[in-house]
């Protein structure tokens, strides 16, 4: 156990080398020269170059990699003598915005994704699987169809489209809602309840969707497995039946999505945020990418690329504590 | 065991008495019945074989009693658990029954356990739903039954899921889910198959023994005719969802009077027997498609 | 966007064949069995006239007589911020589903010509994705040992990477260029492992079927086992997983267009229709709706008509 | 017709002092260090935490005039205009209470010529550069820079290395503003700026929150400038436009004595119809032209006829629907926008409803030989907006045959895409926003053969007209400055009948405020000016 | 066993496999001998049986016998010739004189195909021309194995169980081999169809002079197959020879045991009935 542990971390690595080392070729290939973004409208080829070294991009490619690896792991050092930056252990660089430490951006804004993400995910997981189950018990029935006609309809639409309309009914005509900002919860719990109350919503809306429909078709398979005959055959009570025999097979796979789905909220929700105006990961990385702010946009990219892939592993982990027959590959 | 015909046969107290059973299926090209008028009687340490081709309505026979037919399928005429007419009870009223009053070994047991729980567990559940003890005893139980049915080191192998057993292991566990509340009757659908020669005479000696120590009523389906003459007192013959011919074991084996069970009969392979070209079954299969 | 679980390195136990010995569902019964559904009639019945709209783009907006990148000041209200004059975003007998606002473009022509883009994405990047998927999730599952290390490591990757941040800042870096292409080709980068996991999977059940065991003892080489003994068997699942992705990437095609990194202007799709109705939501909510409500029913009739499809298919397999 | 009635200023209650003001905000503002930031939204925002030698007036009408800030006067000049000389103020101070002197005014204008810092507004870079290769007061410690002289606390010195009879206007600009001596290092003012103004910052989110308290050490009677009406500015960063709108039309409680910080969208003009809103609402003046540049070194971009044709083809009307309608967008006919000192107004090809003419157009172009039209390629960007412009250009000149592609380049690139020569199309929608209200900082960098280079060139017509270059240096020679000003404005309309550029629209805006946000004025960088904001009631 | 060279000799087949043993997360692998040592010959138009209880590596013998699995030591040959590691043509050789019939009759039957397809696989798969046409092979072939030749266009799932192990020995005919390999190609049948399915194998031997390997673990169905008889237990052969050899006179304790569980009818019920059934047929006459 300890062995495979180690070695599906060593992959996480690999992946993370993988990811980053696609992620800075790319940029270094396709994307501007950020000297000359900086550099501004009154420039000259001298103030680039300057700005080109300070910046470090004058370096060749696998130098720059090399750096930008290992200030992640040493920390680095940007410019010279007594103008020297230093940027300490976990160093992602300084955006080229904005100069500020790429590691405290994104760690000032993940608690607003996390948030969103616990949120949204308490809702998805309560409406998905209760909407899903309902309908696979009652197979057939109206409330069946309703759940998905529901569930359809989550899938359909896109999450801007509905936090949009949204926002419009609730917030402008209706006033029932304020707008939402990024507020503190000690400050305000209710206003803070106020605007994360929509996101959730809205993100909540397609997963469950997913989920109401993933459920219901495990549940189905696992009501018709021989099992579920051994169990009422048994005489045990019909609750009983439902919760032990056929929750538990019909959950394990819908807990590890889960995971994966959870892990890639970590990493931003993009659109929700961007239409919602919170301050959260996404929009740092629309906002980054409209500004071409690469260090801010390849930080955002693995950190969503480490979220994502150690959910793979506890998933996978989680999968084997869940499901008994599962073995691990060597 | 070869005990000579019961007696407490027609004296009222029969344990179960199946009347004009009819199991129909809805399907979208309407109605099929899979078992039809089928009538047979079951009395307390007896063992009723019933014995058919693959597909002759004998799993569907044994679900019908136990209130278990799968959706789509309905059952009519009368069966009577202790003189008690039991078809068209609830669902709560039957589970009442069910593992106490009367157990099922399923046919297919590598799929008849759930592989997310301990073989404990499952052995425990069903022994609780019926009796309040505390769990610890419960498992004792557990152990004593794993233990009758021949699992090695059953206070090991009480904790481990059933993938981590063989196919025959998991079908003497099926047995022992089914005897541990020592039930009434007994309905064994096909429980030897995946057992070796060996395993399976051990079985059918212990299922044999517990008939004998509590008084257990059986029906025991199965499609291997040998065996069939062992355990059961009667045997009924079922094709293609009726019953062709019913009668004692002896009766059954030594005067066969209809033409299926007689196809039947000669078509058994014997050890002692000469090599000559094997009797076939009729054109039961042949040609026909379905 | 969901990902779905991997198997790195993970495996059930044999959970049995997913096929249950049944024949193969002819093409006939399935539409048979199709056929009765209004809910597949509906669906097909709008998969059908999109798909006429978007190829006869041309000869309707001749008859509606406006083209799509047309402006018609007169149908906006300049000292209003351009604004549709009129009630319903416009919408009356010279202008079907109403016009921008500012423009004054006519919405149904870009409704037409929108379908075009967004289906000519959808549907090429579903056949790349396809192609791939299949060809290389047959090809690990097959295969096995490094082979499928390599693609399922590939897979990994693609899958744990966060695509759609990257594909914003992939199609932000890249030149416009030829807009609808790159969206295809990095759709279905970022698209093939799905489909190459459940063909994998499937693969990897049919592979231990006695019948290929059989065909080798034939004499067939492994090519041709693929070819045709697992190929033929899994047309069902590529034909449902195929349907089931056009509504996604329409979903994605809008979404990324509605982050500004879609189709360039003045080329219409609906999301980026959708994306420049934003701000107009509460002036005018038609210029919203409309393509709005052509992407639901979209997204929704391939997926109730795939989702139909596997149930047909399945049952099928079944008998 | 029938549109709304918005007056510029419509309030007519003057601010009270006190409370607080909150301002609802898009983007975050680019640099809180005056070294670095360099845009309209910052140079507004650095007046209420900064102050520079001169600075823009707060007189209604008048706030293209530049008025003294620290220094007593405009400054005096000498050596032909090559030495420039200031005296601080008496009483001025940082908000730590210390007292502003001369070196640090020159300490700030050193920070300038760092490499990493530099970044902002140019002039005192290219002004005062003495060749020696100075990399600012951190790098180059301890070395003292020779152009700027302090002789005693409340005197400085500037020697220019060529005249320059505007430089009073030239010591308002961002790189001007004082710092302590040593302060500043890296970044540090990105977080924490020391400021000299009526405010500080307390606290700073970036990307989220700004928040700004009263200094106390700064002293009312030292600045005839600013008002400084409320105790506390509150900045919101990272609202969505359409939010901001919905916030501000909405007017909710907190949002009372809010502003924006931007122009209404188009989307949401319609709805400034009632007259409550319409009194909240402020209309904005343009500081910017928004023109299409035309390089004219292409084919048929080289013709000055088919440019002239180009001119009369293009539909402003449309364009200016475009952008926003009647109430965002000014039909522009100038290349320099309405508030620049000396800015003559006249249009060269003038059309009925500025709807384009094209027969006219059409004319020119057969003139030309190029009666069956051509291709030509335009670089523009993603931006909503600019998107619609450029294809309401697009439609315009359809009409006379020129079949307009457009390149659409990420926003973020656009300017390293156009300023590089060798990836110049035919034509770009661009802009370009004065630095102070003269010609001097509008047409030379746009129009001047000597800024055509082959990166980062800001000449996109790449017009290098021999008499118009030679106009140039003789009004940078001037010593007049209002003379000066006179000249461009005339300068204006000899560039224009060469026709390099068509200039599109000045981009007005619409703010809002609060119900509860009293009359203000509108600055010389477009918007509400931050430092004449306030409540109409305090004690609410 | 049988006189003159036999058809096909095994020899000292040996296969390993690695396994995981152990908890749910801990993964020791360990070498686990499947096949360990086994040697048999089968003689032309001779039938050998092996027999052993499950897991005892009967089916993994035969797969390396038909070259379906690679054998970690040992070596199978035929007509004298080692074919363990032939390829190419040498393999193409082999697969045309040795075929596999499997357990069961529809997994090993391609869903998606119909018969004829199936059937005439082997000929396609390796290259061979059919010289009366592929159709009339079909034909034949179907008669031959007791089908309706009018369902060649039928998919497997339309064919009871023993039909479609017809197909299967039809797929094993059609390239006109020497042996057949039998792997429980009658366990999955019920005891009717079980009849017929050996009663056609006995009817070809007769008619064609195949020889085959028939694996079991039914003693009594193999008593009425087979010539030779091997037997397994844990991977290697405890006992071997002639039918008759090993039914009478078991020498090992093994074989005993296993003869010994089978179940089997009353004799004396048995005896009655064929009492009864002559005295019927007594009757008739
Ligand atoms: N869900 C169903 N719908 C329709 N028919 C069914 C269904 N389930 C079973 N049947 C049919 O009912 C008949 C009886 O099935 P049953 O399982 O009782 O056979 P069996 O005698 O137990 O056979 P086996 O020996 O193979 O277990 C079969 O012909 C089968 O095809
Ligand atoms: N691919 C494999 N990997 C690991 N172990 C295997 C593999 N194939 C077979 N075995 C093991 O080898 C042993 C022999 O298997 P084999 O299939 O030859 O048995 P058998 O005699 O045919 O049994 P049965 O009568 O059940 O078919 C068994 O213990 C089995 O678990
Ligand atoms: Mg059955
Ligand atoms: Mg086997």
């Amino acid at each position: 156990m300890p062995g495979y542990i180690l070695r599906r971390l060593l992959g996480v690595a690999v992946i993370l080398f993988l990811v980053s080392f696609l992620t800075f070729c790319i940029f270094f290939l396709l994307s501007p020269d950020p000297a000359v973004m900086i550099c501004g409208k009154t420039c000259n080829p001298a103030r680039i170059d300057q700005i080109r070294e300070q910046l470090g991009v004058n370096q060749p490619f696998l130098a720059q990699f090399w750096q930008f690896l290992s200030g992640i792991f040493a920390g680095r050092t940007y410019g010279e003598g007594a103008a020297a930056i230093h940027c300490a252990a976990p160093c992602l660089g300084f955006s080229f915005q904005t100069n500020q430490s790429v590691v405290d951006m994104i760690t000032a804004r993940l608690p607003v994704s996390v948030t969103v993400a616990v949120g949204a995910a308490v809702l998805w997981l309560l409406i998905g699987i209760s909407a899903g189950l309902v309908s696979a018990i009652k197979a057939g029935t109206w409330w069946d169809k309703g759940a998905m006609m529901f569930a359809l309809g989550g899938i359909s639409l896109p999450n801007y489209f509905i936090a949009l309309v949204l926002q419009y009914v609730l917030v402008v005509q209706l006033q029932v809602l304020p707008f939402p900002s990024t507020p503190d919860f000690g400050e305000d719990p209710l206003f803070w309840f106020q605007s994360y109350i929509m996101p959730w919503t809205v993100l909540a809306f397609g997963y469950a969707s997913m989920y109401a429909r993933l459920t219901r078709a495990n549940v189905l398979d696992t009501l018709g497995e021989n099992f579920m005959r051994t169990a009422r055959a048994k005489g045990l009570p019909s609750l009983l039946v439902l919760r032990r025999h056929a929750l538990r097979p019909s959950l394990t796979p819908i807990v590890t999505l889960f995971g994966m789905d959870f892990a890639g909220l970590l990493g931003g929700a993009l659109i929700t945020e961007t239409v919602f105006g919170l301050n959260g990961v996404g929009k740092l990385a629309a906002d980054s990418i409209g500004k071409n702010d690469q260090p801010v946009i390849m930080a955002v990219t693995l950190m969503a690329a480490f979220f994502v892939v150690v959910a793979n592993v506890v998933v996978d982990l989680l999968y084997a504590v869940l499901d008994p027959r599962v073995r691990v590959k060597s | 065991m070869n005990r000579t015909e019961s007696k407490a046969r027609d004296d009222g107290g029969a344990l179960l008495e199946v009347r004009g059973l009819t199991v129909t299926f809805g399907t979208p090209r309407g109605d099929v019945d899979v078992v039809r008028d089928l009538s047979f009687t079951v009395d307390r340490r007896q063992t009723l074989g019933i014995v058919g081709e693959s597909g002759s309505g004998k799993s569907m026979t044994s679900l019908a009693v136990m209130g278990l037919l799968p959706k789509g399928a309905t059952a009519s005429g009368s069966i009577r658990l202790d003189g008690v007419e039991i078809l068209g009870k609830s669902d709560a009223a039957l589970r009442k029954l069910r593992g106490n009053s009367m157990a099922m070994v399923f046919q297919d047991p590598l799929s008849s356990l759930n592989p997310y729980y301990t073989v404990g567990l499952q052995i425990t559940e069903a022994y609780r739903a019926h009796h309040n003890v505390s769990r610890k005893a419960a498992r004792a139980v557990a152990i004593e039954a794993l233990d009758r049915v021949r699992i090695k080191d059953p206070h090991l192998r009480i904790d481990h899921y059933p993938h981590q057993f063989s196919g025959g292991m998991r079908q003497r566990i099926m047995i022992a889910i089914a005897l541990c509340c020592e039930p009434d009757l007994v309905i064994a659908d096909e429980p030897t198959t995946a057992l070796d020669v060996t395993v399976q005479a051990q079985i059918l000696e212990l299922m044999a023994d517990l008939q004998a120590e509590t008084g257990t009523g059986m029906i025991f389906i199965t499609h291997d005719l040998a065996v069939v003459s062992q355990v059961a007192q009667d045997v009924v013959v079922m094709n293609g969802g009726v019953q062709v011919e019913a009668g004692s074991t002896e009766q059954i084996f030594s005067a066969p009077q209809h033409d299926y069970t007689r196809a039947l009969l000669a078509a058994i392979p014997r050890l002692d027997d000469d090599l000559e070209e094997l009797k076939m079954v009729g054109d039961f299969r042949t040609g026909a498609t379905r | 966007m969901t990902t779905m679980p991997t198997q790195l390195a993970v495996e059930t136990e044999e959970k049995g064949s997913p096929f249950s010995g049944g024949g193969p569902s002819s093409a006939r019964r399935v539409i048979r069995t199709m056929r009765k559904s209004p809910a597949v009639l509906f669906s097909a019945g709008f998969i059908a006239l999109i798909t006429i709209m978007a190829i006869a783009a041309p000869l309707l907006t001749h008859l509606s007589g406006w083209g799509p990148y047309e402006y018609d000041p007169s149908a906006v209200n300049a000292d209003l911020g351009g604004i549709p004059n009129g009630p319903l975003g416009g919408i009356g007998p010279t202008h079907w589903f109403g016009v921008e606002p500012q423009s004054g473009r006519d919405i149904f022509a870009r409704i037409a010509f929108g379908a075009q883009v967004s289906l000519l994405i959808s549907v090429s990047a579903t056949l790349l994705t396809t192609f791939i998927g299949v060809v290389l999730g047959t090809l690990a599952g097959f295969y096995g040992g490094w082979v499928d290390q390599v693609i399922s490591r590939l897979m990994d990757f693609l899958m744990a990477f966060p695509s759609l941040i990257f594909m914003i800042a992939l199609l932000s870096a890249l030149p416009a260029g030829n807009r609808p292409f790159l969206l295809v080709v990095v759709l279905s980068v970022f698209g093939w492992p799905y489909m190459a996991r459940v063909v994998r999977g499937q693969t990897m059940s049919l592979k231990n079927r006695e019948f290929v065991e059989a065909a080798y003892a034939s004499g067939a080489s492994r090519v041709r086992i693929v070819f045709r003994e697992v190929l033929p068997n899994l047309t069902g699942t590529i034909i449902v997983m195929a349907t089931l992705s056009v509504p996604g990437y329409i979903g994605t095609e809008a979404g990324l267009s509605f982050l500004g990194v879609g189709v360039t202007p003045p080329t219409a799709s609906w999301g980026q229709m959708i994306a420049s109705a934003v701000p107009w939501y509460a002036t005018d909510p038609m210029y919203f709706f409309v393509p709005g409500l052509f992407l639901f029913l979209t997204v929704l009739s391939f997926t109730v008509f795939g989702d139909h499809l596997s149930k047909a298919i399945d049952t099928g397999e079944a008998r | 017709g029938g549109g709304a009635k918005v007056g510029a200023g419509a309030k007519t209650g003057e601010p009270q002092k006190g409370g607080t003001v909150s301002v609802l905000l898009n983007a975050d503002y680019s640099h809180l260090d005056p070294a670095m930031g360099f845009d309209g939204g910052v140079n507004n925002f650095y007046r209420l935490i900064y102050r520079t030698l001169t600075t823009n007036s707060t007189v209604a009408g008048k706030t293209s005039e530049m008025v003294p800030d620290l220094a007593t006067d405009m400054g005096k000049s000498s050596d032909g205009g090559k030495t420039w000389t200031f005296t601080l103020k008496d009483g001025v101070k940082f908000e730590d209470g210390t007292p502003i002197t001369s070196k640090d005014v020159k300490f700030g204008v050193e920070r300038s010529f760092d490499p990493a810092l530099g970044i902002g507004s140019p002039y005192a870079r290219t002004l005062l550069d003495d060749g020696s290769g100075y990399k600012g007061p951190y790098a180059d410690k301890g070395k003292d820079f020779a152009p700027i002289q302090t002789p005693d606390d409340k005197t400085i010195v500037f020697h220019l290395n060529q005249p320059f009879a505007d430089f009073g206007s030239v010591v308002g600009q961002n790189s001007f503003v004082p710092f302590p001596v040593g302060s500043g290092a890296g970044t540090a003012f990105d977080a924490k700026p020391i400021a000299s103004g009526p405010y500080k910052v307390v606290s700073y989110n970036r990307g989220s929150e700004l928040k700004l308290a009263r200094n106390t050490n700064w002293s009312a009677a030292t600045d005839t400038v600013r008002k400084a009406y409320p105790d506390n500015l509150d900045f919101t960063f990272g609202l969505d436009g359409a939010t901001i709108d919905e916030r501000m039309l909405a007017d909710q409680s907190g949002d009372k004595d809010a502003i924006s910080g931007g122009s209404l969208q188009p989307a949401n003009v319609s709805r400034v119809q009632t007259p409550q809103i319409q009194d909240r609402a402020v209309k904005t003046t343009a500081i910017c032209t928004t023109y299409m540049g035309m390089n004219t070194t292409k084919p048929h971009m080289s013709d000055v006829r088919v440019r002239q044709a180009i001119n009369y083809a293009i539909d402003k009307s449309s364009v200016q629907t475009a952008s926003g309608g009647s109430q965002l967008a000014t039909i522009a006919n100038t290349i320099m926008v309405p508030s620049l000192l000396g800015r003559k107004d006249f249009d060269l090809y003038p059309s009925t409803g500025n709807k384009g003419d094209i027969e006219k157009a059409k004319a020119l172009l057969a003139e030309a030989g190029l009666s069956n039209g051509f291709d030509m390629t335009l670089d523009t960007r993603g931006t909503p907006m600019i998107q619609a412009q450029s294809q309401a250009i697009q439609q315009s000149l359809a009409k006379i045959g020129i079949t307009v592609k457009l390149n659409v380049i990420d926003s973020s690139t656009f300017y390293e895409v156009i300023g590089t020569r060798s990836q110049q199309h035919d034509a770009a929608i661009t802009g370009w926003c004065p630095d102070w209200a003269s010609g001097a900082t509008f047409l030379p960098p746009i129009l001047e053969g000597k800024n055509i280079t082959d990166k980062g060139n800001s000449n996109l017509a790449q017009l290098n007209d021999p008499a118009v270059n030679k106009q140039m240096a003789t009004i940078a020679a001037m010593t007049d400055v209002d003379a000066a000003n006179k000249a461009y404005g005339d300068l204006d309309e000899q560039i224009m009948k060469l026709a390099p550029l068509v200039p599109l629209v000045y981009q007005n805006g619409l703010q809002l405020t609060g119900s509860n946000i009293g009359k203000s004025v509108i600055g010389f960088n477009g918007g509400v000016d931050l430092v004449t904001v306030g409540l109409a009631n305090a004690a609410k | 066993m049988s006189a003159g060279e036999p058809l096909l000799e095994a020899r000292n087949l040996v296969k390993e496999f690695t396994t995981n043993t152990g908890g749910v997360l801990s993964g020791k692998k360990r070498a686990f001998r499947a096949v360990d040592d086994v040697s048999f010959a089968v003689g032309r138009a001779r039938t050998v049986a092996v027999v052993g209880e499950s897991g005892s590596g009967k089916s993994t013998t035969a797969r390396m016998v038909a070259r379906l699995m690679p054998a970690d030591g040992g070596s199978v040959l035929l007509d004298g010739e080692d074919v363990t590691h032939g390829t190419g043509a040498a393999l193409k050789h082999f697969r045309s004189q040795v075929q596999v019939v499997f357990q069961d009759p529809f997994s090993s039957l391609n869903p998606r195909h119909t018969v004829d397809r199936i059937i005439t696989a082997p000929l396609d798969y390796q290259g061979m021309g059919v010289p009366g046409g592929k159709r009339q092979l079909v034909k034949g072939l179907m008669e031959r194995v007791g089908l309706n030749p009018d369902h060649s266009g039928r998919y497997p799932s339309q064919f009871s169980g023993g039909q479609a192990q017809r197909i299967g020995i039809a797929r094993a005919l059609a390239v006109k081999p020497k042996l057949l390999i039998c792997d429980e190609a009658v366990s999955a049948l019920d005891v009717s169809v079980q009849a017929q399915v050996i009663n056609l194998f006995k009817s070809l031997q007769a008619e064609d002079g195949y020889s085959i390997i028939f694996i079991a673990h039914d003693l009594a169905v193999v008593r009425q197959i087979a010539h030779d008889v091997v037997v397994m237990n844990r991977g290697a052969v405890v006992e071997s020879g002639t039918r008759d050899e090993i039914f009478d006179n078991p020498t090992q304790p093994y074989t005993r045991s296993l003869l010994a569980a089978i179940p089997t009818i009353n004799p004396e019920w048995e005896a009655r009935r064929r009492v009864n059934e002559q005295r019927e047929r007594a009757a008739l006459t």
